[in-house]
């Protein structure tokens, strides 16, 4: 770190530079640095939350980081567009990661690969950058693949884990077919727009450009180009079908889940969409998509989440659900483009919800991972309870968030969700209405579940040994908490978001019915919840069937275990079969036989009988003269 | 006199010095360092000039009449390919276990195929450059059949199958070069071999658009059979599991690559019009189809590393065949980056899995597990590897496979998707597969719980350097794709390239 | 009146029934009269040929000494050949063509 | 000196070999063997060099009539010399062995007749009629009957012989016959007037394709062309290693200098039968390199397979006298072909005498651990069978691929697919040796002393072999010969 302030232009570069060499050393040396390493990487992400902080007072630029590809017809470079979307990006991503990397200080203390853990972490913070800053969309997608590389990393942390290997696994194979149609979506954009993929370029030349064209002739290129952008933000964001890898990745270290799984990672998907809202603007029909695949998610997440029991799960859920909103919210606004929002204006419903929702996540995951670390590494909510007596901090942050989530007026939950909630009011059109009732459903389940998991962790008596047990946490794992609290309550408010231009929309008045929707959901969920497991010793859904359905999350990972089973490794043994039966049988082995076959017949011509051979030569004699003499003039060259 | 020669001539004097009993410590790796010097030499010497200029130029008559001659030279992507041959040739002798029996032949064989490969990447002859990959094709093709595992019946069988394949393969090859040839020859003239004049004669008497379809039809056959392009491939996965770690990592990383450097030498300088014929593109694409989904599956099917990596490379070569068929320059370049970043991967992937197999004794994907936390340091190269294989941003191979598939797409104007770009939507569910079997292999070895009484440890520091030097390359070419780049592409034209937008003020 | 195409034809006819009798016969001796027979066609041949092909009023005698040359020859022919198949018919004490096929495929 | 009588004195010094035969002394017997190899090495290099005079001013008056030393001529005169020094050289590696099988140990035959055979192919290559090449062809062939043969106590030999003479002789007859339809047509023997005569329009066309067809057919036996080359893989077989090789390169270059002369008859300018007889040839070619390339694929005798590529490599050359590339003559081709083909088939067959004076046969289960027992053996073997197979940047590889490159610039794509085809059959044949060669034997087998002069044959044909490959310039001269009867005529 120089001494004195860099020049705003050369942020962008630091705040990627910085994760990089700590990401670097780390791993490729951390035998050699080995305690330094921690200190490394830790002291970078405070840097860059300093860089962060400055970077929200600079002003909109575009810098050249690196010329990744540069020939002609083709450049790929690395640059950084600073601007108001990405600033409030950046503030939230390192804000979080910051407090992040403080917890992990605590919680991560006796592991023994601490190292890898940091370096990974300073990976992602790496990447999670460059997504931020992408200029194009060459670099977004660089980006894009490097943070599905951390999260591998991440989530495999306890590789020697079966389950934590395989939900790596998972994760990076869901986000590569997530990553499939990113780069469909881009390719199609690159050609419709004569090889520019900047931001800036595709939105011109939407307005007034080859893509204008496009737009306007061949609605199809359109589709499948906002369906590719779309498609990637399925898998990073984990939405509907591309979901199951999300809960599976709460299998790696609670700091993790609360960084990458709640608040930064999976909200990439939702903050590509809105850098590229003009694309989808552009092809109401990939709005109509987008619009249902986020309600679709937001309601199926919600409805698994009321019957799960792990606590991590619960929220890994939640996560899903509130991504949904954020999706839907995207896909509303851009079927409604022009009528509502502004794709100039920074402000957007699903930043909005992003925002918030990212500190109060972070806030609930990392409040989980103080309530495991307490119970050593007890994950059901049903072996906790009473917990709230043990780690009052824990409680009242939890708390906190559970209310936010929830939506209770005058929390950060409440703003953004009621922001959601009036876009989808609004929106016309048959196809869409019913996506209003679907999102207040999902806000009246998302009230149900939390307080069914708060009262029956927090409340009521120890059901286990660990439970009774627990202390609260020390004080570098409370501390994030606070702040995090701190920082949920402050959010939604103007004065906050104003720094953040790019995260509250202008659009305020309240309707009516959207209001008093919301407050009935909050209302009929947080009763119902506070009603059934307020006292609760096991679950009195459990048993019945439709609730064994969501118990097993709608057997998704039963069918999809089945089609890889069927398609993938079926395929597999078939076709490899017939490329070694019959394509090598075709292709090498009938021409070598045929061959073969020849140079043993031809073998008898050599019988080794002196008559034969005499008999052959005078055949072969007459056979010549007749060819010269009666068969060759007959069909001259 | 050209120092290419003596580039040329090195490996040859190693190799006759090891056949005569030299140790194998001083006359092996260091004389292939030693070459890496020269080749690097080189390429400081040739400076930032153009990539088509030809330099350091030396031509030995072989015959008058007709006119052949051993001309060297090199352009940028010569110079490009030449530098992945020395390369990996150094760290294949540098893998190859002294103490084993039968290291020497193993030696002498690296250096063989290192001065094949070498001579075809700097011919400016195209009948030697021929003669050249054929030269180098021979002792692999022996040394499989000698010294390959696994039972002498069925390392035999394998060593047949690939000889067969690449002899007709590269007979149809001659066939269709010696058609290109004799009709780029101007009537009645002795016979031009000579790559530069025939690629001027290609430009001033363009030949009509059909018979470039043909000659390229046949052309493609021979060079794809040396590729393995689908359906053409079966020889090249057993035989690059069989063969002995050096030969595969050279084979399969430097040796295979002629062919692809063959076709970018012919197709767009000699046949432009030829993919643009529509059947033969067509056949192309469906061929290319093959490689990356057919063997994909192929490939996923398998449980057994070694076994993996040879079909996983087989498949890889249908991107290049893709950016082949997709022509233009962009795609042309992506072809000789992504075949140059290949070959590193595939050659630290072959290494890595047979320094494995020399421990461990089996590669079989159910008996191994957990090795991560014995042998970290493994761990992190078979990383870099795997992942470069699949083709993750910041290792090598993904530039290359971004401009091939920017290249498909790269027809301004182009309002539907034609074949090819159907083409490479499909093949870009490839890149899928490959992430499914190249993480199912690195679940399998190297997480989860760790076999019964199987044990890795890492190399010692020595060993570890030609790995190393793989890897950071693989790490250096990923993320400073402009570097090698620079060889093979002419500098961006000064007008305001596309992506990158001037800042705007607010 | 016997023209050229009578001894031709002659000598074609000599020449195939040496031919079919190399082919059909067995017993080596036979067979290499047979061959002679051939030999003697393609004399009748040259001689008829030079007989008829006037040159400068004379018969052109290039041809006629080619005749006393292959006579020659094949008399040195014969000398070598009868000591083989005397070998032969010492070594299996068979002269048959059929008794040698030890070499074959 | 003039080249004729150095061939003169080289039958001369044949002839003496056998009469010191009578005396029995081994020592000075030993000392005239090598003084005959040097003798023909010596001419060989003279006329080289240049320092042999050619003119036909240089020849005695009575010879001049018959023969004119033109470069054709000269390069087969040097073909033959030097082919008939690396047999006698084979001879004197292999003559433990074939001793055992010559009745009373005698060898000195084997020393003399190729001498005597060396000058004839010298007098048939110069020959300027048909007369005279009667005469050496059938000198070369009736020395061919004694060779093969001569090993009488080998019933495998004796066979060689018998079906050899049989069939030999039939072609001699058939050969004749041509020759009385040439003359019967040309109204001449000579070549210069069978040309001129073959440019006549007025000619009759059949008749003339006869003879033609009948020429072919004879010298199509020498050379091993199929439908004639049934005799070759027995032959080869049966046949003492050293006189294999002498036919395989003596026999061919015999019978391929006499092709040559009538094919620039046939073929020249305005020649009436000139379209068929191309396309005939074509037809010869594809069908004798198929031939003998399918049925070697199975061969587990060296010697057997090394007939069955003897074929095939005709069927090669003949497809080279076909062709018409520009800068390439047809002669010159097969000259080029012949010229390359000899270093490398007699590097293989020199190997093999070696192995057989060790009592190692010829089979490939023999051969198996070779490269334990004489890695310098196992690497000579390797060497001329890649040769063989046509490897690039080895000698065999630019005669292969001038041939296919002169079919690909006259149209014939049947043959050329053919050839491919051929030469890739080649790629498995060839290297069955080289594989069993290298790979190890269960039983463990004592290990073969090259001796020193064998040691330097090998050397020296490895050497050959290795730099023609890569600089194949000395050889480029050959690539325009013609056999030129016009210019032939006019030295009259």
């Amino acid at each position: 770190m120089p001494a004195d302030s860099p020049s705003p232009s050369s942020l962008p570069s630091l705040l990627l530079l910085l994760p990089l060499f700590s990401a670097l050393s780390i791993l490729l040396f951390k035998r050699l640095l080995k305690g330094a390493s921690v200190a490394i990487s830790v002291g970078s992400s405070a840097v860059c939350f300093v860089l962060a902080l400055l970077m929200l007072g600079s002003s909109d630029s575009v810098t050249l980081i690196a010329p990744f590809i540069q020939v002609p017809g083709l450049t790929a470079a690395l640059e950084a567009l600073v601007d108001s979307q990405s600033r409030g990006m950046i503030f939230i991503v390192q804000s979080i990661g910051l407090l992040v990397h403080l917890f992990s200080l605590g919680y991560m203390k006796d592991d023994e690969a601490r190292e890898r853990f940091f370096g990974a972490l300073s990976l992602f913070m790496f990447s999670m950058n460059g997504i931020v800053l992408a200029a194009n969309l060459f670099m977004a997608f660089i980006f894009w693949e490097l943070v599905g590389l951390s999260s591998f990393l991440l989530i495999g942390h306890w590789f020697e884990k079966p389950s934590a290997a395989e939900a790596a696994k998972k994760a990076f194979l869901t986000n590569r077919i997530g990553d499939f149609g990113f780069m469909i979506g881009i390719l199609c954009l690159f050609m419709a727009n004569h090889g520019d993929v900047s931001f800036s370029g595709l939105k011109e030349s939407l307005a007034s450009g080859p893509l204008h064209e496009t737009a306007r002739l061949h609605s199809g290129l359109m589709f499948l180009a906002a369906m590719g952008v779309f498609m990637g933000a399925v898998g990073k964001s984990a939405q509907f079908p591309l979901h199951v890898w999300l809960p599976d990745a709460m299998e790696g270290p609670t700091p993790v889940s609360a960084l990458i799984h709640a608040a930064t990672m999976v909200a990439a998907g939702v903050y590509m969409l809105v850098r590229c809202s003009f694309v989808i603007e552009a092809s109401p029909s990939a709005a109509l998509w987008i619009a249902w695949t986020g309600g679709i998610t937001a309601l199926m997440a919600a409805l698994i989440a009321v019957r799960q029991d792990d606590i991590k799960r619960v929220l890994a859920y939640s996560t899903l659900s509130q991504l949904g909103y954020m999706v839907m919210a995207v896909g509303l606004v851009a079927s409604q483009a022009g009528a509502q929002h502004d794709s100039a204006s920074p402000g957007h419903p699903a930043m909005f919800h992003l925002y918030t929702h990212a500190f109060f996540k972070a806030m609930l995951f990392l409040g989980s991972g103080a309530v495991i670390y307490a119970c050593h590494h007890e994950q059901n909510i049903w072996k906790m309870g009473g917990l709230r007596r043990h780690m009052p901090v824990t409680f009242a942050t939890f708390a906190l968030g559970t209310l936010a989530l929830a939506g209770l007026p005058l929390t950060s939950g409440f703003f953004s969700k009621e922001a959601i909630l009036g876009v989808a009011y609004e929106v016309k059109g048959p196809w869409l209405a019913p996506l209003f009732w679907i999102a207040v459903l999902t806000a009246t389940l998302t009230a149900f579940y939390m307080t069914r998991m708060f009262c029956v962790a927090f409340l009521g008596k120890s059901r286990s040994e660990h439970a009774s047990h627990a202390t609260e946490v020390p004080a570098v794992m409370a501390l994030p908490l606070v702040v995090l609290a701190l920082l949920t309550l402050l959010s939604p408010w103007d004065w906050a978001a104003r720094l953040l231009s790019a995260m509250k929309p202008d659009h305020a008045a309240p309707h009516l019915t959207v209001l008093s929707a919301s407050l009935l959901a909050l209302g009929v969920g947080v009763g119902g919840g506070w009603r059934l497991y307020r006292n609760a010793e096991s679950d009195p859904l459990a048993g019945r069937p439709w609730s064994r359905w969501l118990e097993n999350k709608f057997y998704f990972d039963e069918l999809y275990q089945g089609i890889v089973h069927l398609v993938q490794d079926g395929m597999a043994w078939l076709i490899s079969g017939l490329d070694r039966g019959l394509i090598d049988g075709l292709v090498a082995r009938l021409p070598a036989s045929i061959a073969g076959r020849f140079g043993q017949r031809l073998r008898a011509l050599t019988g080794g009988q002196l008559q034969a051979y005499g008999f052959f030569l005078g055949l072969g004699l007459i056979w010549l003269i007749y060819e010269l003499v009666m068969v060759l003039p007959l069909n001259p060259r | 006199m050209s120092p290419l020669f003596i580039a040329l001539l090195l490996p040859v004097v190693a190799a006759v010095a090891l056949s005569r009993g030299a140790p194998l410590k001083l006359a092996s790796t260091p004389v292939a360092l030693a070459n890496v010097l020269l080749i690097l030499g080189v390429m400081l010497s040739r400076g930032f000039v153009s990539p088509e200029v030809v330099s350091h130029v030396g031509s030995i008559a072989m015959l008058q009449s007709p006119a052949l001659n051993l001309s060297v030279g090199v352009d940028g992507l010569s110079l490009l390919m030449a530098l992945l041959t020395v390369v990996v040739s150094v760290c294949a002798c540098w893998q190859i276990d002294n103490k084993r029996e039968g290291a020497r032949a193993e030696h002498i064989v690296a250096h063989l195929i290192s001065a094949g490969a070498l001579g075809a990447f700097v011919c400016r002859d195209l009948l030697m450059l021929y003669a050249f990959h054929e030269l180098a094709l021979i002792p692999t093709l022996l040394i499989i059949a000698l010294q390959g595992r696994g039972e002498s019946a069925n390392r035999l069988r394998v060593a047949w199958k690939a000889t067969v394949y690449l002899g007709v393969g590269s007979l149809i090859l001659l066939a269709g070069l010696c058609w290109l040839m004799v009709s780029l020859t101007p009537e009645g003239a002795a016979l031009v071999t000579d790559l530069d004049s025939l690629l001027k004669l290609a430009k001033e008497h363009p030949l009509p658009a059909l018979k470039q379809a043909q000659i390229g039809l046949v052309l493609l056959v021979g060079f794809g059979t040396l590729v393995s392009l689908f359906p053409f491939h079966t020889w090249a996965a057993p035989a690059y599991a069989t063969a002995p770690v050096s030969t595969a990592m050279l084979h399969s990383g430097v040796l295979k690559k002629f062919g692809i450097y063959g076709l970018l030498r012919v197709l767009p300088g000699m046949l432009p019009l030829a993919l643009s014929q529509a059947w033969l593109q067509e056949a192309l694409c469906w061929a290319l189809l093959g490689n990356i989904l057919w063997v994909g599956w192929v490939c996923i099917h398998q449980r057994n590393l070694d076994e993996m990596l040879a079909h996983s490379s087989v498949m890889h070569m249908g991107y290049l065949f893709l950016g082949l068929a997709a022509g233009g320059a962009v795609a042309l370049e992506g072809v000789a980056l992504l075949a140059f970043a290949h070959g590193i991967s595939i050659a630290l992937l072959f290494a890595l899995a047979g320094r494995m197999r020399a421990q461990l004794g089996t590669l079989e994907f159910r008996r191994l597990g957990g090795l991560g936390s014995h042998s970290p340091a493994l761990y992190v190269l078979f990383c870099f590897g795997m992942f470069a294989s699949i083709g993750l941003p910041g290792l090598a191979n993904f530039a290359g496979e971004l401009m091939i598939f920017v290249g498909c797409f790269g027809h301004p104007g182009a309002t539907a998707l034609g074949m090819v770009q159907w083409t490479a939507i499909a093949a870009l569910w490839g890149v899928v597969m490959s992430a499914v079997y190249g993480l199912r292999a690195l679940r399998a070895l190297f997480q989860g719980t760790s076999g019964s009484g199987l044990f890795l440890s890492d190399p010692p520091l020595a060993q570890r350097g030609g790995l190393v030097l793989l890897a950071s390359l693989l790490l250096v070419a990923g993320t400073c794709p402009w570097l090698p780049l620079r060889l093979i592409a002419p500098a961006p034209k000064d007008k305001p390239a596309a992506g990158a937008v001037a800042p705007k003020a607010h | 009146m016997i023209t050229l195409q009578h001894y031709l034809w002659v000598s074609a006819a000599l020449f195939c029934i040496g031919l079919a009798g190399v082919v059909a016969r067995r017993n080596a001796l036979v067979v290499y009269m047979c061959l002679e027979m051939m030999l003697s066609a393609a004399n009748l041949t040259l001689v008829a040929f030079s007989r008829f092909g006037v040159r400068d009023g004379l018969p052109d005698v290039n041809a006629q000494a080619l005749v006393f040359f292959t006579i020659t020859v094949a008399a040195a022919e014969v000398a070598v050949g009868l000591a083989i198949i005397l070998a032969l018919f010492r070594a299996k004490q068979r002269i048959e063509t059929d008794s040698v096929n030890a070499l074959q495929g | 000196m003039s080249v004729f009588y150095s061939l003169t004195l080289i039958a001369l010094a044949g002839l003496a070999l056998l009469l010191l035969e009578a005396f029995d002394s081994k020592r000075a017997l030993r000392y005239a063997r090598d003084a005959s190899l040097g003798l023909c090495l010596f001419v060989a290099l003279r006329l080289l060099t240049g320092n042999l005079n050619c003119s036909s001013e240089a020849l005695p008056s009575w010879v001049s009539p018959w023969l004119s030393f033109d470069p054709l001529a000269q390069t087969f005169v040097v073909l033959g010399l030097v082919s008939t020094a690396l047999v006698l050289a084979l001879l004197r590696i292999g003559e433990s062995y074939i001793r055992q099988y010559t009745l009373g140990g005698s060898m000195s035959e084997f020393y003399a007749i190729p001498m005597i055979m060396a000058a004839a192919i010298g007098f048939m290559a110069a020959a300027r009629d048909l007369v005279t090449v009667f005469v050496a062809l059938e000198l070369v062939t009736v020395s061919f009957y004694v060779l093969v043969s001569m090993a009488r106590k080998s019933a495998l030999c004796l066979e060689a012989g018998v079906k050899y003479l049989i069939l030999g002789a039939m072609s001699t007859g058939v050969l004749v016959f041509g020759m009385a339809w040439i003359y019967g047509v040309c109204g001449t023997l000579e070549f210069s007037g069978i040309a001129s005569a073959l440019a006549d329009p007025q000619i009759a066309k059949a008749p003339a394709l006869l003879a033609c067809g009948l020429m072919i057919a004879a010298l199509g036996f020498k050379v091993a062309a199929a439908p004639f080359h049934v005799w070759v893989p027995d032959v080869y077989q049966g046949a003492p290693l050293p006189i294999s090789a002498f036919l395989s390169v003596g026999s061919k270059a015999a019978g391929f200098v006499v092709l040559c002369r009538l094919l620039e008859g046939f073929l020249g300018a305005g020649s009436v039968v000139a379209a068929e007889v191309r396309q005939l040839l074509v037809i010869l070619g594809g069908l004798t390199v198929l031939l003998g390339a399918l049925p070697a694929l199975h061969q587990s005798s060296v010697k057997r397979l090394l007939g069955f590529s003897s074929v095939s490599h005709a069927g090669f050359m003949i497809l080279g006298l076909s062709s018409v590339a520009p800068g390439v003559t047809g002669t010159g081709l097969a000259s080029f072909y012949l010229a390359t083909y000899l270093p490398m088939t007699v590097l293989a067959f020199t190997v093999l005498t070696v192995m057989r004076a060790h009592e190692v046969g010829d089979d490939l289960s023999e051969i198996r651990g070779l490269s334990k027992r004489s890695p310098m053996l196992a690497f000579c073997l390797t060497v001329s069978m890649a040769c063989l197979a046509g490897l690039p940047l080895s000698v065999g590889f630019l005669g292969k691929w001038l041939v296919l490159l002169g079919l690909a610039q006259a149209g014939q794509l049947a043959a050329l697919v053919i050839a491919l085809i051929a030469a890739a059959c080649g790629f498995y044949y060839y290297f069955r040796p080289i594989v069993a060669a290298y790979s190890s034997s269960e039983e463990p087998r004592k290990a073969i002393e090259v001796s020193i002069p064998a040691a330097v044959l090998l050397v020296l044909l490895c050497a050959v072999v290795l730099v023609l490959g890569l600089y194949p310039a000395p050889l480029n001269g050959l690539l325009q010969l013609t056999g030129a009867p016009a210019a032939a005529a006019l030295l009259r």
